[in-house]
């Protein structure tokens, strides 16, 4: 498989760590364990939704247990979290998380991050070739990508009263959403979809464009059709329907999907963001090795459809497409797992920020999502 | 229509405490709730799963028994200082009593947030590391004020001409602390330790503030679940301390009833 | 916890002893010094970080900024309104609600008195969010309390005066401000039940022996008399209230956002420690001042 | 509130039963207008009780309660024109003397509450406190305004429930000189709860003593003492000495003969019930004279105590039989005993009284220790 | 703690100031070892200073206390042999009475607390109550608490300060005799406070007087009583008539004439003070006769009250010049005076006393209104 277009060119200042992380004392020999942090719906369970098969098969071939959080929801909370104990050198209390690439970028910038020992990943050679050199991490010294994926619309039929939602100016303006609406603290996804509403380029946005973009939220959410902002548990009030539409990941929609029919997703028309997050191991890791065995592990090909086929994100793997189709042929079809050229000519990149550009853009829409 | 109007406080007060305890109806309820996805928000089908393994979750035992621990040792030192502060507001006039009570009542009309944000703020300026150890720093801080003033009260209400009474049968000034003092102001500091653990407890704001993620306590659990779906672990926890505190408050209460009706 | 004295207003100093005055001091020391080092010293690096420009990655320094304050204020005034009153409106609710309980635990629960207290103090160890995240199940579309409001339509009204934005009871104003009043009812019910306790049931006979009809006993009596309860209660609801951020997170919506929730996102999620901080230090001054204000007017000076 | 019309209070058969336990068993009782009337009895005989029922607060079981021609029975507390002065005062601590003082006028919407506040504590002699706060007056301060705030009323009875109870010895004394003058003065219908029988006798113009929700007798102080009908009153409303005795056939039409403990004794034949032959010869401590000048009744004894208190000196005489007599003799020069010393105790015929022996001879005189 | 050698208790110049005011002037006194002494006294006069200095509770401003031989003044309260009942008993609420009881005996590791302290509960007649809790008692009970909780220790000197005040007048009458009783039994020394002048002449052996932090007169009851020697310990100690006179010079060796109101009275020279020529006469108003049977001194009025009290009768006498002469008359079938009636009242001339005219006569007669 291929993403196509490297979605991962996120950094404008990467390139160079200005400072490096510590390393701690590896105890991956002693503790058979792997203390990993992700996001939500990001990952695949069984069908009652209680265990993790791939999860299962790794701790069965390693003997090595992950201690696997949801406690990711949103890039900034989660750095919040731990850069104090980044900061003050101390332990995190995880092995490895996954990033997304604007992130990566920061985190390597401040040394928080620790380069990967590739003797450890032989399976790193699986990596697409579109994502092998990205600007934040050249040379993917210190990331590896786990997912890949589009912000788009989702949305509740029978909270919409059966109605469609398929613009973003119909999710923030259409009164029979009023109060219903949820779009993401992610500032790249949220505004970078508004932007392209209006006509934008996301990789080449102006301050003006920006403002614009910031101005037609405020508007929507003066108007009180905006419900809240949120991290990446928009699913549960989605498939509840206390949320009618809402900007969200589109492979979380389809799995959401599984369990209630009325939930549907929908692609807008003036385009979407493409993103990709990635494995980091965060200094002082107590079970660096671990997590490279981990990571090791699902760089496999066939672990990785297992995933994709559940998670309904673009698989970074070569060689994922092969086997999706062995377990489903269906799964070949969708468009969400392997883009069509129709669908990824649609997607673009929300360009790489310098730190004062970040700072002003964060404080714009930050005014946004706190009050 | 008259026994409607002569009864009308009644009704009216348990209609207010149907609305207090509602929710925790519900909570009991959903304990036993298998749901269908991993949200726990509709009732599927009646299971007693998770009351067979209330640690089901992952996490939420070691939440639970962290913030068990931390509410015991920060009631425990707080009921220590808070007392020792309201025998000192409720037995002498000194210097500086006004200055005394108003740093006691400050804390208390201080919202959580700047409580919890002033104290990060602090931390952050001395390195000092979030965790256990400033989540601890924290409880004892704002639950010293709710103990002074349990205990003030208490003490207020006690007779000094007891403490004399017992200097006049020739108990010591340490006898009559240990013999009379202390028992006497008992109740007011078993309530005092008693709001400070449900304080402790209960605490997300603060306690957020001063939170490492190696530790999370329960509140915090609660508040992180909320966002990926709650267990139903979490109800039949929230079940289980609401029992709890029925039971150790009643029998408490049948205790020192049966104690006092003794012999009667 | 029957001893509820504990939220009481209102009690004499004591008689002046004779004995070695350096034994308060001695008591007073440990815990007085506590608070010093972790209230009072954390309030005035929190005054002082208020006025420090800069930025987490590079550090700050201290500018005397004192134009944050007037900045804060002036992006985040609604927000401060909007926590002042719907704290104000939870608190006024909540003596609405408190009173008939509390009274009654007080004058009429008689043997049950004590079972009815620990009702009202045992939803204190389940933990208020999982109480909260029950109200949004309580009050989600699907359930039948939005149904009726629906069907009788109070949700209309509610819509009409403002409180909701939908037929919906949940995420609305509404809903926080019932979150706000539920989670902050027991600290007005215990210490109106202390008061009211004291209230000797003979002054209300001797009220009626003496012409008032019940609302007048009410009015002239048992209010009066129950003031420094009110008074306490009031505080403990109001200024947690003021500060709380979880009901307008979990019940509410943009359009209710608290300030606590501003303070709470720029300190964990944005990192911006100044205007954190400032934002902070004017809750604190304007709830003290607020405070101040009211309890010299309710005339309970020495309010422990 | 409608202005009833004045006249006597009267109990029709007013019973009050709590769930297990008959506090007032029906009474009868009609107070005239005007009049000062004690109600006098051990504690937990149903005073307060009464009271209470006449005020309004406590339903009756059964019963009526007329004043005047008005049935007040159904009328509720805060409608009825009566007050009560309560034991522990319930001065409303929150107001000033003054503004207790006009409550009830208030209530009533009654223009010139301040004037007569201000006149009525003039009555009770505390216009200079008008102003201060009730505790920070003494207790019998507190007791005086509460009784200005019932009286400013003018209620057609005006209750008080042990009025005196909080006050110590002297205080009292003088708090029921000034009750007297001020009933005197403004000619209400007084009820008087109280179980100090000294302040029963000097005050009220008729007594009705209760015991166990039941009256026992009625009638003005002198009489009750002077003839109880039962060893109760003999013994609860002051002291007597209760001899053993059995009725002489014969006597004369004013007097009997009585035989007790191998003595004759003579008593008035009218205060001896009829058709009784067995008898407690009584006859009051202050009767009793040492030495033979009493009256034709002697007896012997030895002194066992002496006992002296200023105006009087009481003594104990021990009899043959074991019993000790109680001798109340005043200081006022007459002769007295030393302790130890035979003495021979006289009174008077028309000075006893019987009452029949099937009574228990110590009723109403129980160490009264259940009341604290 | 030290075992003191027993004897009598002596204060030497004993005094007491408070920042402002002194409670109790230098104040010499010695209580025989095994005597009931009572001392009485208006509200705020220093009994309850004095009697704490005793115990310890309070540091003598000047002077030293005495038990025996030894100097106790710089003793700590709980290293003295000195135990106090307090007026509010102060006892445990969370300790059994039985538990209240050995409280001292087990301070000093009494190793036979327990039986001692059943032996003493038994004194009390309390023995059933031993293990309740002093609430789950009457008044009355908790009084009897206290005080075996203080006699258990044996000390050398037991201090009472109003134990009785809290109870009522029946209860506290059955109390004086319990108290006098158990006092005899066991034989230490009684230091008891009261304002209630009869209880102190019936219970004590000596009384001291004292009024604004000075001793007035000492003595025992009977002395005092009769032979008072101001008009506040008259006053004070019950009730006196004081008419203004003048002593006329001569008259014989027992008797001297004054001249009262125009009226020439007797008074037995004895009963004079030396030297002084202006005088308050007065006569206890048991003393006084209604007709002339009383003695020489005879004065005319008008009975303006009547007040029956069951034993005796008080009156009020009007005389020509407006004064109110109260007589006391037992109610033992003596002559009886009705309202406006004119009467004469007399009194032998042993029965009145004679005080200089420079005091004021009303002191000690206020109303004791500020106690509450
Ligand atoms: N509400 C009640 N429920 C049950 N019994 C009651 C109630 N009120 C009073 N009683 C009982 O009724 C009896 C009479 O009570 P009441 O108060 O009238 O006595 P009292 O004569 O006023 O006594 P005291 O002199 O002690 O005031 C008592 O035995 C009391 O226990
Ligand atoms: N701690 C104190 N500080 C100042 N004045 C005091 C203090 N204690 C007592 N007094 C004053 O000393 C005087 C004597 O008080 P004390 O208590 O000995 O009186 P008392 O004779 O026992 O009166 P009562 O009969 O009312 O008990 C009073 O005027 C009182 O106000
Ligand atoms: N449920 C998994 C969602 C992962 C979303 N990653 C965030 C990318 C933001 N651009
Ligand atoms: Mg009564
Ligand atoms: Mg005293």
């Amino acid at each position: 498989g291929s993403a196509g277009k490297n979605a991962s060119t996120g950094g404008a200042s990467g390139g160079v760590a200005s400072r490096t992380a510590a390393a701690a004392q590896d105890m991956s020999d002693t503790e058979k364990v792997v203390n990993w942090s992700n996001w939500t719906e990001y990952i695949d369970t069984s069908e009652d939704g209680k265990s993790r098969p791939t999860l299962d098969a790794f701790q069965k071939q390693t003997g090595i247990k992950v201690n696997y959080t949801e406690d990711y929801l949103d890039n900034d909370e989660f750095y919040a979290k731990v850069r104090p104990l980044l900061e003050g050198g101390k332990d995190t209390g995880r092995d490895v998380w996954c990033s997304t690439d604007w992130m990566v970028s920061r985190l390597i910038r401040q040394g928080y991050v620790q380069k990967l020992d590739l003797a450890n990943i032989p399976n790193a050679k699986n990596l697409d070739d579109s994502l092998k050199n990205v600007e934040f991490d050249p040379g993917r010294q210190y990331s590896l990508p786990w997912q890949s994926g589009f912000a788009g619309i989702g949305y509740n039929l029978k909270a919409t009263g059966g109605k469609k939602i398929e613009s973003i100016t119909q999710l923030l303006t259409d009164p029979a959403l009023k109060g219903k609406v949820t779009l993401l603290t992610e500032m790249r996804d949220t505004v970078g979809l508004v932007m392209m509403e209006q006509g934008k380029d996301i990789s080449k946005f102006t301050d003006a464009d920006f403002q614009a973009a910031i101005d037609m939220l405020q508007q929507a959410k003066d108007s009180g059709q905006i419900l809240r902002f949120t991290g990446n548990e928009y699913t549960e009030g989605l498939a509840k329907g206390d949320i009618a539409a809402c900007v969200a990941w589109t492979g979380d929609v389809v799995q959401l999907q599984f369990d209630n029919k009325d939930i549907q997703y929908a692609l807008p028309e003036k385009g979407f963001t493409l993103w990709s997050d990635n494995f980091v191991i965060p200094a002082l890791a107590k079970h660096k090795k671990n997590a490279e065995k981990l990571i090791d592990y699902y760089y496999d090909p066939a672990v990785m459809a297992q995933v994709a086929a559940w998670v309904n994100y673009i698989a970074p793997v070569k060689g994922t497409e092969e086997e999706l189709v062995k377990i489903d042929p269906e799964l070949g079809k969708n468009p969400l797992i392997v883009p069509t050229d129709e669908v990824l000519a649609r997607a673009q990149v929300f360009r790489g920020l310098s730190t004062a550009e970040e700072t002003k853009y964060n404080k714009l829409f930050s005014a946004l999502t706190t009050a | 229509m008259s026994w409607i109007k002569r009864h009308l406080i009644t009704f009216a007060a348990i209609a207010v405490l149907i609305y207090m305890l509602v929710p925790n109806v519900i909570v009991a309820v959903f304990s036993f709730n298998d749901p269908a996805g991993k949200y726990n928000y509709t009732f599927n089908e009646f299971s007693t799963e998770a009351w067979t393994n209330p640690c089901g979750a992952q996490g939420i035992c070691e939440s639970l028994g962290l913030s068990l621990q931390v509410g015991v040792i920060a009631s425990l030192a707080a009921t220590a200082l808070g007392t020792m502060i309201a025998f000192a507001l409720g037995r002498y006039r000194f210097r500086g009593r006004s200055a005394t009570n108003l740093l006691i009542f400050m804390p208390m009309a201080t919202p959580e947030v700047v409580m919890g944000s002033s104290l990060l703020t602090l931390f952050l300026m001395l390195g000092v590391p979030s965790g256990r150890t400033a989540i601890l720093i924290a409880h004892i801080m704002f639950c010293v004020s709710f103990v002074v003033v349990a205990v003030k009260a208490r003490v207020a209400t006690l007779d000094p001409k007891l403490e004399e009474a017992a200097a006049d049968l020739g108990a010591n000034p340490t006898q009559t602390f240990l013999r009379v003092t202390l028992p006497l102001a008992a109740p007011g500091i078993a309530a005092g330790a008693l709001l400070a653990f449900s304080l402790s407890f209960d605490d997300y704001i603060i306690t957020n503030f001063n939170a490492s993620p190696s530790s999370i306590t329960f509140p915090m659990y609660v508040w992180g679940a909320s966002a990926r779906g709650v267990p139903v672990q979490v109800y039949v926890i929230g079940t289980i301390m609401f029992l709890l505190a029925l039971i150790v408050v009643m029998t408490g209460q049948l205790i020192s009833s049966r104690r006092n009706r003794q012999v009667a | 916890m029957a001893e509820t004295a504990v939220l009481s207003t209102g009690s004499a100093a004591p008689p002046s002893r004779r004995r070695r005055n350096w034994v308060p001091y001695a008591l007073l020391l440990p815990g007085i010094l506590w608070l010093i080092v972790f209230f009072v010293l954390p309030m005035v690096t929190l005054a002082s970080q208020s006025l420090q420009e800069g930025n987490v990655d590079d550090g700050y320094v201290f500018t005397a900024n004192f134009s944050i304050y007037v900045d804060a204020l002036k992006q985040y005034w609604p927000q401060f309104v909007r926590s002042f009153v719907y704290a104000g409106i939870a608190t006024g609710l909540a003596l609405l609600l408190a009173y008939p309980l509390a009274y009654f635990i007080a004058q009429k629960a008689g043997r049950h008195k004590n079972l009815v207290l620990v009702l009202v103090i045992a939803p204190f160890f389940t933990s208020f969010l999982i109480r909260t995240l029950a109200w949004r199940t309580i009050l989600s579309d699907d359930w039948f309390i939005t149904t009726w409001a629906q069907n009788l339509h109070i949700t209309d009204f509610l819509q009409a005066v403002g409180l909701t934005d939908n037929d919906s009871l949940l995420n609305s104003q509404f809903a926080v401000i019932m979150g706000l009043t539920y989670n902050f009812l027991p600290f007005m019910i215990l210490p109106l039940y202390t008061s009211l306790e004291r209230l000797d049931p003979r002054l209300i006979e001797a009220a009626g022996d003496l012409y008032a009809s019940p609302w007048q006993t009410f009015r002239k009596v048992t209010w009066p008399l129950s003031l420094p309860g009110v008074v306490a209660g009031t505080l403990l609801t109001f200024i947690p209230a003021a500060g709380d951020f979880i009901n307008a997170r979990l019940l509410g919506n943009t359009q209710t956002t608290m300030i606590g929730s501003v303070i709470d996102a720029q300190f964990l999620r944005v990192l911006d420690y100044p205007l954190a901080a400032a934002l902070s230090f004017i809750l604190l001054i304007l709830i003290v001042a607020m405070v101040s204000v009211y309890v010299r007017r309710a005339g309970t000076e020495e309010l422990l | 509130m409608s202005e009833q019309s004045k006249g006597d209070l009267s109990l029709v058969a007013l019973t009050k039963s709590f769930a297990t336990f008959t506090a007032v068993h029906p009474l009868d009782l009609t107070i005239p207008q005007g009049s000062f009337f004690a109600l006098l009895g051990p504690s937990g005989c149903g005073k307060t009780t009464t009271l209470r029922m006449i005020a309004g607060l406590e339903e009756p079981t059964g019963g009526r309660i007329r004043i005047g021609e008005t049935d007040i029975t159904d009328t509720k507390a805060y409608q009825r024109n009566v007050n009560t002065v309560f034991q522990s005062y319930a001065l409303f601590p929150h107001m000033t003397v003054v503004d207790n003082v006009m409550f009830g006028l208030r209530r009533r919407g009654d223009k010139d509450a301040k004037a007569k506040a201000n006149e009525v504590l003039e009555l009770v002699q505390l216009g200079q406190v008008a102003n201060k706060k009730p505790t920070q007056l003494s207790g019998g301060m507190q007791q005086r305004v509460a009784l200005a705030r019932a009286l400013v009323n003018r209620p057609d009875v005006l209750l008080l429930d042990e009025p005196l109870g909080a006050l110590d010895l002297k205080l009292r004394r003088q708090m029921q000189i000034e009750l007297k003058r001020i009933q005197q003065e403004v000619g209400l219908t007084f009820i008087h709860v109280t179980h100090d029988q000294e302040e029963a006798m000097t005050m009220a113009d008729s007594i009705a003593v209760m015991n166990a929700g039941r009256m026992e007798q009625l009638g003005d102080p002198a009489t009750l003492y002077e003839q109880p009908r039962s060893t109760f009153v003999a013994n609860f409303l002051g002291q007597s000495n209760l001899l053993r005795a059995r009725v002489n056939p014969g006597g004369t039409d004013d007097m009997v003969t009585v035989r007790a403990h191998d003595v004759d004794l003579e008593v008035s034949r009218e205060h001896l019930p009829d058709g009784v032959g067995d008898v407690w010869l009584g006859v009051r401590p202050e009767k009793l004279r040492l030495g033979e000048s009493g009256g034709p009744n002697h007896l012997r004894g030895i002194v066992r105590d002496v006992s002296f208190s200023g105006v009087a000196t009481q003594y104990s005489v021990e009899m043959p039989w074991g019993q000790e007599l109680i001798v109340i003799q005043q200081n006022d020069g007459s002769n007295r005993a030393t302790l130890g010393e035979a003495v021979t105790v006289s009174w008077a015929a028309q000075h006893g009284f019987a009452l029949d022996a099937s009574q228990d001879a110590e009723a109403g005189a129980e160490l009264v220790d259940d009341h604290g």
